[in-house]
């Protein structure tokens, strides 16, 4: 299971300091969020596609990973043209498509595309740990980074013994069906899981208490901001104020 | 179970944040330093069981098992469910930042809908399968009732919508109540403590 | 009798080097054991001949018929009985009696007939009485014999056993040595224990750097050998 | 020097058998090696020594003072250091330079003083330029090792190791006993493996039925053993 399939590179994104990234990520992210107009929406795109870019990804799989995200947005597409009223675009047979249906999916598709090519740019390229530093240096409490860096740990330990379990159960002639056997044995499956998770936690926390945790978090070393850093944010934040202009420039154009 | 970014209004999304800020810091509160491991761990293996898909008629749903979460951790399920999603949000880029609080209220904040009904069911072996199965299906359905409110409040447009996601859940929500109530069974022969039945403490003075 | 044989297997894990070239393995006929340093390979070999993990390149072939479709494996993982290196990653069940059950449930019996094989099973491992005990809160010797009744109870014609011994104190290694004498089926041992090795298996073979090497002859040697249970004797039967 | 006294232990498990009856035993001045059945209770004693466990009776007694408050168990613990059964359980940050680093940070080291004791016990150990390395993707072995710098970075009085050698190849258990014999630490080592034990300890208890039998002179003798690396020669340095 490779979880962190972008993480791994030495582009200026990878390098590049990652609790600026976070709040470039966060901010631009917002701003695109609360987007109503549909031309801020296409710039945010085009900036966050050049962030992409900046990242070096393997494209195929950013292709994928755009493709599954979009799953809910068809969803939208597969609603909104024929129950939104309003002028008409066209008529396919019986059904209806409004010109407002439309343009609202499309909204949608822009800034969800949009939001996740920035994530993918900021965020995916770090791994959890560097994720979990970032969070912890920009002061949020430290109980919850502690949770995020341990859940992180031990998510492959977990997710190989859950296999190794299913995979006896498949040599033992189990075939996943709509039965209750099926039901009762996915319950066994999860539950001794979860029994041999608890019990990990309980030899976790004893090593911890061995090795003096008394509750804090300490975090190891805090690098220096470099010029690059602070150049990525302030960049990050003008596109974002460009977008916001943008919205300010079309909104009442009547698009929505 | 998650929206994606770029559908909510503002002030769904405000709203959804505060809550979940709010939720999370009741639960790291209730999570003392002797618990923090267990917790991580029990949200790791959520993340894995949300990995599972189980078959259902001709198709197959990914576990949510929120309900049981909630049923184990009590308010400790937002936080845990928070780390849950942000490393879903990292790993696979569903859902970022800014509908984090809302997918967090939507899916830990009816779990523990699920739970306040069902625990104190537990304790009784006979109602113990029951509560079991309840919890499980009354937290997705209370998650997928959240979701469609989500949506709605956002735009009238979306009622359609809302009801189609209402109705694709349908079918995870009884999977999801046999699947908890089969966990339940399960961690109440094997391993009661966990469900906070049988308590004796192992680890010794701090 | 039941042959598996493996045919120009090669195989390499994605991040890491190649594990077999071209390997050709014969099993079914007698007692075969393996050595080989940790990260060689052997588990994942075990895993090529049950399906679970898919050849690079190269056939498992059962019985002269290429196994190819989701149905001759099922009949494969049906004929041959796998011990895993961690009998913790084999129990499931809340009991041992639902977990030694699952398979004949699995194969098609109903309810009072699996209970029975199961139980069954159970006795001749000298396991009787131990069908209501909860599995992982036995001990690791008890559970590493139930996780061989859960594969014995489905009636496999080969075995694969993972390192069987580790982890067990020596009464509990000499009980599987003798259980596995009885058992009069052909297998195949993976094992860092030698000794062990010599006791159960007819043929040993090494695994190194992607290639078998058969061990032309046991080379029995003495070794100088710590022992401490100066009150309870043990048996060097070897 | 530490030494550690348990005085007079009794413990049972809530649902078990009793498991130790009013035992005594010194630590401090030698190599101890401890072995005994699956289930008899080794870990348990570890468990006990470092006060995760309380026993139903008896104390523990560090440098003749009785370990009783949370003050005293946290001394007690900086003094001796425990290698858990499994390295998973003991390697908990994301990465190793953390991980070792974690222990320091809490005996009040600063990070850079941290840091420099994690990179230099590391070193020590010969894991150079392992501190970047992510924890959750070391190999068994390397997992074993780096948990022990995480040990010995808090420069312990004492070790206890439990079954040390559990799952690791012959070269990097040749290497823990190369570290291990250049430590001169007294520690207590739990192993089925009479062999290591041999080479590392200076006495070896048995543990069976809740009591320590001191052997009184490790019987060193010859057995056969199977030998099948024709070609490629082990030490017998035993
Ligand atoms: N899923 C995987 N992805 C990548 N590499 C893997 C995977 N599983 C195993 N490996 C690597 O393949 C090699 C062979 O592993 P395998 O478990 O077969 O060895 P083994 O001979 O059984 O060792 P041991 O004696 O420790 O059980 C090892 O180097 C291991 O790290
Ligand atoms: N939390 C617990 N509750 C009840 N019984 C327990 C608990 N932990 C351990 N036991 C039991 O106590 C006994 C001693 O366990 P312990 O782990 O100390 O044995 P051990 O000598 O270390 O065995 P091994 O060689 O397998 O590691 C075992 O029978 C075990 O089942
Ligand atoms: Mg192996
Ligand atoms: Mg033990």
């Amino acid at each position: 299971m490779n979880l962190e399939c972008f993480s791994s590179g030495s582009s200026l994104m990878h390098r590049a300091d990652v609790r600026c990234k976070i709040i470039s990520a966060f901010f631009f992210s917002l701003v695109v969020a609360l987007c109503h107009t549909l031309f801020a929406p296409v710039f945010a795109l085009l900036i966050a596609s050049v962030l992409l870019f900046l990242a070096h990804l393997p494209y195929m799989k950013v292709l994928k990973r755009l493709l599954m995200v979009n799953v809910f947005s068809l969803l939208f597409w597969l609603t909104l043209p024929f129950t939104v009223p309003g002028p008409l675009f066209m008529e396919l047979g019986p059904l209806v498509i409004s010109r407002p249906g439309l343009a609202l999916a499309a909204l949608i598709t822009l800034k969800t595309n949009a939001i996740v090519l920035v994530v993918l740019a900021l965020i995916a390229t770090s791994g959890v740990a560097k994720i979990g530093h970032g969070l912890a240096a920009l002061k949020l409490p430290s109980r919850f980074c502690m949770l995020l860096l341990f859940t992180y740990r031990y998510i492959f330990v977990l997710h190989q013994e859950y296999q190794r379990l299913r995979r006896a159960a498949l040599l033992r002639g189990f075939r996943p069906a709509t039965t209750m056997h099926t039901y009762q044995t996915y319950g066994n499956l999860l539950g001794m899981t979860l029994v041999k998770s608890w019990q990990r936690g309980v030899r976790v926390q004893q090593a911890m208490l061995l090795r003096g945790f008394q509750g804090r978090f300490y975090v190891l070393e805090g690098r220096r901001l470099a010029a690059s850093d602070l150049a990525l944010v302030a960049l990050v934040f003008l596109s974002a104020c460009g977008v916001v202009f943008m919205e300010r420039l079309s909104s009442g154009g009547g698009w929505s | 179970m998650h929206l994606s970014e770029g559908i909510l209004s503002g002030p769904i999304l405000l709203a959804g944040g505060v809550f979940a800020v709010m939720g999370t810091a009741i639960g790291l509160r209730k999570i003392d330093q002797e618990r923090i491991m267990t917790t991580a761990l029990l949200s790791a293996a959520f993340f894995v069981a949300s990995l599972v898909h189980v078959p259902i008629g001709p198709g197959s749903v990914h576990l949510l098992l929120n309900g049981l979460m909630a049923l184990l951790l009590g308010w400790g399920c937002f936080p845990a469910i928070l780390v849950a999603l942000s490393l879903q949000a990292i790993f696979f880029q569903f859902g970022g930042f800014t509908v984090l609080g809302v997918n967090v209220v939507i899916i830990a904040g009816s779990a523990l809908v699920g739970s306040f009904f069902f625990r104190p069911w537990l304790g009784d072996p006979k109602k113990r399968a029951v509560a079991g199965f309840l919890a499980g299906f009354l937290s997705v359905a209370c998650a997928a009732l959240f979701m469609a409110l989500a949506l709605v409040t956002t735009d009238q447009n979306f009622l359609v919508t809302a009801r189609l996601v209402f109705l694709a859940h349908l079918p995870v929500m009884v999977v999801e109540g046999m699947i908890t109530m089969f966990v339940v069974s399960f961690l109440a022969r094997v391993q009661p403590e966990i469900l906070g039945l049988d308590q004796h403490k192992r680890v010794g003075e701090g | 009798m039941t042959t598996v044989l493996l045919d120009d297997i090669s195989f390499s894990h994605p991040d890491g080097g190649q594990l077999f070239h071209h390997l050709h393995l014969a099993i079914g006929s007698e007692r075969v054991g393996f050595i080989g340093p940790n990260g060689s390979g052997k588990t994942t070999l075990f895993h090529i001949i049950m399906g679970l993990i898919k050849p690079d390149c190269g056939r498992v072939v059962m019985d002269d018929k290429v196994v190819a479709d989701s149905k001759a494996w099922r009949q494969l993982r049906r004929q041959i009985g796998f011990l895993f290196q961690d009998a913790d990653d084999q129990l499931f069940s809340p009991t041992v009696l639902e977990d030694v059950a699952f398979g004949p449930l699995n194969m098609g019996c109903d309810g009072p007939t699996a209970k029975s094989k199961a139980i069954a099973t159970l006795n001749s491992l000298g396991l009787a009485d131990f069908d209501n005990r909860i599995t992982h809160k036995l001990s690791g010797g008890e559970k590493k014999l139930v996780a061989l009744a859960t594969i014995l109870v489905m009636e496999p014609d080969i075995l694969l056993l993972d390192e069987p011994t580790n982890n067990l104190d020596p009464a509990t290694r000499e009980r599987l040595v003798a259980i596995l004498a009885k058992l009069n089926l052909p297998m195949v041992i993976i094992s860092h224990d030698f000794d062990f090795l010599a006791k159960t298996t007819d043929v040993i073979y090494s695994l190194e750097h992607g290639h078998l090497h058969k061990s032309e002859s046991i080379h029995l040697h003495t070794h100088p050998h710590a022992h401490v249970y100066g009150d309870h004797p043990h048996d060097h039967g070897g």
